[in-house]
């Protein structure tokens, strides 16, 4: 899964400016930035940008879109910390640092032919969807694909229109949510909830998770007790960052850094993670 | 100070830092010591590691604490009842040093008999600490030769300050650990320079070297040296400033690397005070809430950018040097007072801070020997009374300052503020170790900004349990003159009815609610007890709960429920 | 590159450090390794204590407040603004009007001038500093 | 052999004022306050040649504490480069070990440009140890205290002359720019290094094994009460990350001048706090210290011969004089020992 970019050597803190196109209010505290694709700019589902706002500093962002459909690059961002307030308050026109794209991708060439199962929670869905929307493209490569999605209440859901879409081009979509309101009319609870009730073969299946870290551990252990191999199991982890090229080691648990040797783990690996951690 | 002078002649530590490591009991009161002062508690963990014993009283379970062999949770503001309870047993069980008591101190009889009311008993019925815990301490800290107190401001922040000082002070005296190596009663020095500033004669009383302004004598020996007739009487303190401002017998202000709009009690109260100023002149480093306030605002430069000392609370009178030239437009403090001075028609004539320490010397008889070119090997202790002399590692070694030393006796009085079921819980506000007072100087270095960007409060489990509030959790806080609010941390470093809140924040900053009653001798304000309720803050609907996942209960539930069985 | 011997500006340890500087930018701090009270070693704060000195955020000149909006000024009139006031104020209310704050983080030699402006240049005794907190 | 010259006592000084005159020449010297510091040479004579180890490691001068990355600004980003060519006279071997660690660290996969251009102008000259320190224990890991390569130049202290080695490119130019000071050496020059080598080897205080540390960690035979007895004592100062010349971590921070102005910087970080990997929303993954203090000595004693095929530690004792607490590599490696 390792992905030895050796790109860009000698620029390796210097972002390049580029513009942002459109920004889209996405919920109350979410926004889609679409940013101009520089040249010779190629990225696969999974990896992540290092954004910088001047003066406000960088975070790693995983990109949402996906390479062979659009030219330009997604980015969803939730508004949580001090770079991604001062992110919150760019406007299209602006212009904005970015490096990369960094980090390995989501491995799928292996699951050609087998069913494949998406987790989500929260603003998790948004490196999914690089590699759903790729998945999607090429449907007639895999088995059966089924996407659980959750979210904290009805109005927190991201993308739901594309969500509906997918479903309507015939992947299984499971919404749920911790609190209802009306007018929802998709189940509630956790997604591990949810994971049973797939008509998948979880043998062969492959899944692919991203969400808040628990939700990751606990999908991860149940998908593993219901026999999915270990290697099938992937995630992708989120971390303080500074540098994205393993330099910095904010990133780094037990022998592993998640910028350069991950964001993507598969279970097994995840599980060797936590040695220094009781 | 005030307590230590009455009692030795001198306010500041009698001994030096490098003692510790040698001494055989420690005795730590009302500091923090691994979070306040860490090169101290590192020598203080060596001499554990030595084989000394570590004793330590605070409510508080501090890490210090963690590293002693017996912790004290007296209750906050007991501290009078709890030296006195020590000081009973002393009595009592015939530890005192009595050939010390004859030659070197007066007073002895009152003490006996206002401590003979403090029978162990009666002390564990105020402070909760056990009488037989009492008893060892007293055990201990008498019978070894080198015990050496520490204390800090958990022990002058309550409007008891100077009794608590004074307690200690007896303490010390009786059992004549006191001017000798690795004893001593030892106050640790919050900033880097408050030795100085109190040396140098920033107090309204005294000029430099505690000289006091009442006494004709020195008055006419300073003013002759500057050739001008010097006013008689004491000033105001600086609390004492604010409310002469408040009822408009103050009218202009100059301020000099002060925030106090962030560290003084009260302090709505405080900058009502300062806007009913005429003019405000501020001189900092940065723009603070104080300068905001201002007239005039002067940038100043920091250690780096001018040559000097400082003196640390061993009394170590230490070189600063010139590292870089002043950034931006910014001047010395010193040169930026001579200017102001030049321009009212004083010339003070210094061309650099070489030359005031001269002048520093001459007037001053325990700085007499300090001169800047002295003082390249790590600096001088003071009293240092000429050129000759290398430094005072440990005071009153044969007599002290004022010649005898005089016992205080103190009776208990409880803290200004009691709780009640209105406001059921005693607040105490304290320091971080990774913040610095009010944040001018930490708020800008990152690693430090990083660590705790939020308020807290500081719950004891039990009664976070009964407020119905988890780690995270918002609530306010109220006192009797304001409230706040923060995010709850939920911990047993905090004993049952008490809390903890910070002072370092100016969004939340605690001193809007805390009590600004004061010592009546040295009007430090009682920034250790104030009586406070807590309000657990429910989320409006619709406002955004911090992640379900986040939340460590949460966490464990999930992770139990998902727990990979045993094979 | 230098390294200049100096003292830890936070706490009232006085630890020994050294500075060290590299074509006037500060780029560096290091522990006294022989210093009596810190022996080698320092707190978080030392260690860091010198990322605020070259910051953006430092007052970079007299400020002087017009209309409650504070405009830069030179230090030559803000010096004669001050020096007319406290005068002014000394005049019409006497010495004992005027309160001067020196300070715990500053220099002996400056609190040794701060409080000898106070009392020979203004006059009074009302100096004072926050010892107390 | 090859590479090996003898240099008399007497010229050494000559020598480094040649170097001095196109580099910045940084040597130990004595401050006033009885400290050993490195510092810009003035005086050639002020040169401490038997010195300690330093306070901070030799790192600094290629991985400074504070640097500037880049300035930004509504135009762009620029950034100049710090090829400052430079001598650096009287490191340790510890340190030469380390540095040729760090350079594979910086090195390797992606190129830290920062690091790499102010290794590439500076050369070391090192000296091998005659006496070690108390703190001294480089002698089980193999750093010290004699090098076999790694070196750029490495000098033996044989009395009245030194046994001079160029282990690099680099060093050997700086030798063969003034082949006249330097001669060719006799066998009895290198039998005396070897004496030198064994009465040093000879005058170690602390034997440590680090391999047996890491087996016991790897056996799980170290339980965690064990790692929180050493969490307890740690003031988290960080000085033992800020002294390790083999830690390399980093923060990153935006300085705003002006609007649309600034300068990006990077400073010495340590992974001793907790904010260290604080997560967007405050989330803190090693909340306790002991999972910091773990993760410290997991990444030395696991990770490193994992990665690089030698331990996080070169045996320097650094954080043995900074520790507040006295929990140090070598402490906790005694204790397990």
């Amino acid at each position: 899964m390792k992905n030895k970019n050796r790109q860009n050597r000698k620029g390796l803190y210097l972002p390049a400016k580029v513009e942002i196109l459109d920004v889209v209010d996405m919920t109350s505290d979410v926004k889609l930035f679409k940013l101009e694709r520089p040249k010779s700019f190629y990225y696969s589902p999974g990896q992540f940008l290092m954004v910088s706002v001047w003066g406000a500093g960088e975070v790693p962002i995983s990109i949402t879109s996906t390479h062979e459909i659009r030219k330009d690059i997604e980015l969803c961002i939730r508004k949580v910390g001090a770079v991604t307030s001062a992110l919150h308050s760019l406007t299209a026109g602006d212009y904005l640092g970015i490096r990369g794209p960094l980090g390995n991708r989501f491995p799928f060439e292996e699951a050609f032919g087998k069913d494949i199962l998406f987790v989500a929670g929260g603003i998790g869905i948004a490196p999914l969807r690089s590699l759903i929307n790729l998945v999607s493209e090429q449907k007639e490569k895999f088995g059966k694909i089924a996407l659980i999605y959750g979210s904290r209440n009805p109005s927190e859901v991201l993308f739901l229109d594309e969500i509906l879409r997918w479903r309507d081009e015939g992947i299984d979509v499971y919404l749920t949510v911790d609190v209802k309101t009306d007018p929802w009319k998709y189940s509630t609870g956790l997604v591990t909830e949810h994971l049973s009730k797939q008509r998948i073969s979880f043998k062969t299946c492959h899944s692919y998770i991203c969400g808040p870290h628990v939700m990751i551990k606990a999908v991860m252990r149940d998908l593993s007790l219901m026999g999915m191999p270990a290697e099938n199991i992937i995630t992708t982890l989120e971390a303080h960052m500074k540098c994205g090229v393993g330099k910095c080691g904010h990133c780094y648990t037990d022998g592993k850094y998640v910028c350069t040797d991950g964001p993507v783990f598969n279970y097994t690996e995840i599980k060797q993670f936590g040695m220094s951690n009781p | 100070m005030a307590g230590l002078a009455s009692a030795f002649g001198s306010g500041a530590m009698t001994n030096s830092i490098e003692e510790i490591d040698n001494a055989r009991v420690l005795f730590v009161i009302g500091s923090n010591t691994t979070e306040q002062h860490p090169m101290i508690a590192m020598h203080m963990l060596d001499a554990v590691d030595k084989g000394a014993t570590l004793i330590v009283a605070d409510p508080r379970k501090t890490q210090v604490a963690g590293f002693a062999q017996i912790h004290l949770r007296q209750k906050s503001g007991t501290d009078v009842a709890l030296l006195n309870g020590i000081m009973n047993v002393i009595i009592d069980e015939g530890l005192v040093d009595i050939s010390f008591v004859k030659r070197r101190t007066e007073n002895f009889d009152d003490l006996e008999k206002i401590v003979r009311a403090y029978s162990p008993d009666v002390a564990e019925k105020i402070t909760g600490v056990p009488a037989d815990e009492i008893k060892r301490v007293a055990r201990i800290y008498a019978t070894e030769k080198r015990s050496m107190l520490f204390y800090s401001m958990g022990i002058t922040q309550h409007i008891t300050g100077v009794d608590n000082v004074r307690s200690c002070a007896n303490l010390v005296m009786l059992t004549a650990h006191i001017g000798q190596p690795m004893t001593g009663l030892n106050p640790l020095r919050g900033q880097n320079n408050v030795q100085g500033a109190c040396d140098m004669g920033a107090l309204p009383d005294v000029y430099s070297g505690y000289q006091r302004v009442s006494d004709p004598k020195a008055r006419r020996k300073i003013g002759n040296a500057w050739g001008r007739k010097l006013p008689a009487r004491p000033g105001l303190t600086m609390i004492d400033m604010f409310d002469a401002a408040l009822s408009g017998g103050l009218k202009a202000m100059y301020i000099m690397g002060e925030n106090p709009v962030i560290s003084d009690p009260d302090s709505s109260h405080l900058i009502e005070a300062i806007k009913k100023l005429d003019f405000l002149v501020v001189q900092d480093i940065f723009m603070s809430d104080t300068a905001e306030l201002a007239d005039v605002v002067l940038p100043a430069v920091t250690f780096a950018e001018k040559d000097g000392t400082f003196t640390n609370t061993e009394r170590r009178v230490q070189k600063i040097r010139r590292v870089i030239r002043p950034m931006f437009g910014a001047m010395p403090d010193w040169k930026i007072i001579s200017e102001v001075s030049k321009k009212m028609g004083y010339d003070m004539g210094y061309r650099a801070p070489h030359e005031i320490m001269e002048e520093v010397a001459l007037l001053t008889p325990s700085y007499g020997g300090i001169l800047h070119h002295r003082l390249d090997n790590f600096g001088i202790q003071w009293p240092c009374p000429d050129t000759s002399h290398a430094g005072t590692p440990f005071l009153h070694r044969k007599k002290f300052a004022k010649g005898l030393g005089t016992f205080n006796p103190v009776d208990f009085a409880p803290p200004a503020e009691n709780t009640d079921a209105e406001y059921p819980f005693i607040l105490t506000t304290g320091r971080m170790y990774f913040r610095y007072h009010t944040g001018t100087m930490c708020r800008r270095t990152s690693t430090l900004e990083r660590e705790e960007p939020e308020c807290f409060i500081e719950i004891n489990p039990k009664d976070a349990g009964r407020l119905g509030v988890r780690t995270r959790n918002r609530v306010r806080v109220l006192s009797r003159r304001g409230e706040i609010v923060v995010n709850v941390l939920v911990t047993d470093r905090t004993p049952e009815g008490i809390v903890f809140i910070p002072f370092h924040f100016r969004d939340a900053a605690v001193n809007l609610i805390t009590n600004p009653a004061v010592d009546p001798i040295a009007k430090i304000p009682e920034f250790k007890v104030c009586a406070v309720r807590i309000v657990p803050l429910i989320p409006k609907p619709g406002e955004r709960q911090k992640s379900l996942y986040n939340r460590k209960e949460d966490i464990k539930i999930l992770l139990e429920l998902y727990e990979e069985p045993k094979v | 590159m230098e390294k200049i011997s100096s003292v830890c500006p936070y706490c009232g340890c006085g630890c020994g450090l050294y500075v060290h500087v590299e074509k006037n930018t500060i780029t560096g701090i290091s522990p006294s390794k022989h210093h009596p009270v810190n022996k080698g070693s320092l707190c978080v704060k030392g260690w860091n204590c010198f990322e605020f000195v070259q910051h953006p955020e430092r007052l970079k000149y007299p400020l002087i407040k017009k209309d409650g909006v504070f405009q830069q000024a030179s230090w030559e009139d803000t010096l004669d603004l001050i020096a007319a006031n406290l005068t002014k104020i000394r005049e019409e209310s006497g010495p004992d009007s005027i309160g001067i704050l020196s300070s715990a983080k500053c220099t002996n030699e400056e609190n040794f001038l701060m409080m000898k402006f106070a009392r020979a240049v203004i006059g009074t005794n009302n100096v004072d500093h926050c010892a107390r907190l | 052999m090859k590479g090996h010259f003898v240099l008399n006592r007497a010229h050494l000084s000559y020598w480094l004022r040649q170097l001095r005159k196109d580099a910045d020449l940084i040597g130990p010297l004595r401050s006033t306050d009885g400290d050993i510091i490195f510092s810009s040479i003035e005086n050639i004579h002020d040169i401490e040649l038997d010195c300690p180890a330093s306070i901070p490691s030799p790192k600094e001068f290629i991985f400074p504490q504070k640097e500037e990355m880049f300035r930004f600004s509504d135009k762009g980003v620029s950034s100049k480069s710090n090829g400052e060519r430079r001598v650096i006279f009287g490191v340790r071997s510890c340190d030469i070990s380390a540095i040729a660690l760090l350079d594979r660290f910086y090195g390797e996969l992606y190129e830290d440009s920062f690091y790499m251009d102010r290794r590439r102008n500076t050369v070391f000259i090192s000296i091998a140890c005659n006496t070690p320190d108390p703190t001294c224990f480089c002698i089980g890991l193999g750093t010290g205290p004699f090098l076999k390569s790694g070196f750029d130049i490495q000098l033996t202290d044989l009395g009245n002359r030194y046994l001079v080695q160029a282990g690099s490119g680099e060093g050997l130019k700086i030798i063969r720019r003034f082949r006249h000071l330097f001669q060719k050496p006799e066998k009895t020059d290198f039998d005396d290094q070897y004496e030198a080598m064994l009465s040093s080897q000879s005058g170690f205080e602390k034997r440590i094994t680090l391999e047996t540390v890491r087996q016991k960690i790897i056996t799980a035979k170290v339980e965690d009460s064990f790692w929180e007895s050493v969490a307890l004592r740690c003031f988290q100062c960080g000085g033992c990350v800020y002294e390790c010349p083999l830690c390399t971590c980093f923060n990153v921070v935006d300085w705003k001048e002006d609007k649309d102005k600034g300068v990006r910087m990077r400073l010495w970080d340590t992974c001793m706090f907790k904010g260290f990997t604080k997560m967007a929303g405050n989330v803190l993954p090693a909340e306790k210290q002991i999972m910091r203090t773990k993760r410290w000595y997991f990444h030395k004693l696991l990770y490193y011969p994992e990665q690089f095929g030698k331990f996080g530690c070169v045996g320097c004792g650094r954080c043995t004089i900074t520790c507040p607490g006295r929990i140090d590599m070598a402490a906790v490696a005694n204790k397990l020992d």
